[in-house]
């Protein structure tokens, strides 16, 4: 199953580090998660990462078996 | 040639003897040694990471330092989670045949570690934990390279 | 504050341990060790220095550097004598609340320690000794700070 | 007696560290040197410093009983 990984402050909101979910679009995978998470998850500051990479644009990224996709909110480090 | 290392452990004086005793000839070596500071009625403070990123991050952050000033020799090695006021969070080493490029270079690597490394910073005050929203400073000294 | 010393010998990282030690809870601390380089045929060098002025004006760089930077402490540490490759020259270290005061007290008083300080340099090659003459990037160096 | 000093390449040209000379003014202590030497003390980079402190010009300087005068190239150090 794919999974959603939740950074920073981002693990406090979704209350959980990692959340699997069922294979498909992300915008649908989205839709599905609680609507006050959808739109931190969504916010301007957040990136994606998609397997380690990150990607810029969700639209038309399809989640499949095994995937990871990591939201990674500013950093704060060192 | 580069040393890249995320760990849970950190040993500055360990390092900076281990580096130094390799790169006894080069004609300037400057280090950069991070700690946690005191104050603020902070009692803890976590670094978390990324797996898949934060060290790949390092890494390339390392390589795009060494193309930059001609280095000897570059060490980074970066904590992650919970320490204390008094604890090495971070240690940055560069040798280099002249000083300017040392300097430079850990300099480079630290503003770099701080502002763009994957890495999200909560504080425990006596209040409870409280992430660190990135400061402004952080991208003004990113500024400086471009 | 400032611990300042002209010595014949220097172990750099008994000093930064005993530094480190000193600041652990500084948020940063540059150092910078300065080595005999190796190359050019050089055997050994020899700093001379001169008694009535040479710690002195030492001392006088370490209080102008604290005055210019907020820092939590500083060291200066130069040899005189001959020195072979690959030995320890002079170690500046500055601990600060914030790295980028560390990194320009440390920068600055290099800067300053390599143009103004008062020691003549002669190195040993094959055909003898040689004084060696200033360099006209010394001269560059000081300008970044005025 | 009153010791002149000579720093650095000033040593190896003068084929001393130092020398005891007779009490008087400057001008005239080095009127009594050998002329290429006096010619490399009276250089336009080198500085001079009466019992540690750095004068600007000779000019009227005697020096009495345990002075010492330091003739300072430009340093190279560090």
């Amino acid at each position: 199953m794919p999974r959603l990984v939740f950074l920073g402050k981002l693990e406090d909101i979704a209350g959980t580090a990692e959340l699997t979910v069922a294979p498909g679009p992300v915008e649908q995978i989205l839709a599905t998660l609680d609507r006050a998470l959808a739109i931190e998850l969504l916010g301007e500051k957040v990136r994606m990462a998609l397997n380690g990479s990150l990607i810029t644009d969700m639209g038309g990224v399809t989640l499949r078996e095994g995937d990871e996709l990591a939201f990674l909110p500013p950093v704060s480090g060192g | 040639m580069a040393d890249v290392r995320l760990e849970t452990a950190l040993d500055p004086v360990a390092e900076i003897a281990a580096f130094n005793a390799r790169y006894a000839t080069s004609g300037g070596i400057v280090t950069f040694l991070g700690q946690v500071r005191e104050g603020g009625g902070v009692e803890a403070l976590e670094l978390k990471h990324y797996g898949p990123m934060t060290l790949p991050g390092m890494t390339d952050l390392a390589r795009i330092t060494q193309l930059r000033w001609p280095l000897d020799g570059l060490l980074i090695v970066h904590r992650h989670g919970v320490m204390h006021p008094g604890d090495p969070i971070v240690l940055v080493a560069a040798a280099a045949r002249h000083r300017r490029d040392a300097f430079a270079a850990a300099d480079f690597a630290m503003d770099h570690l701080k502002s763009e490394s994957w890495f999200w910073k909560r504080e425990k005050t006596a209040t409870g934990w409280r992430w660190i929203e990135p400061r402004p400073e952080d991208h003004e000294d990113l500024e400086r390279w471009r």
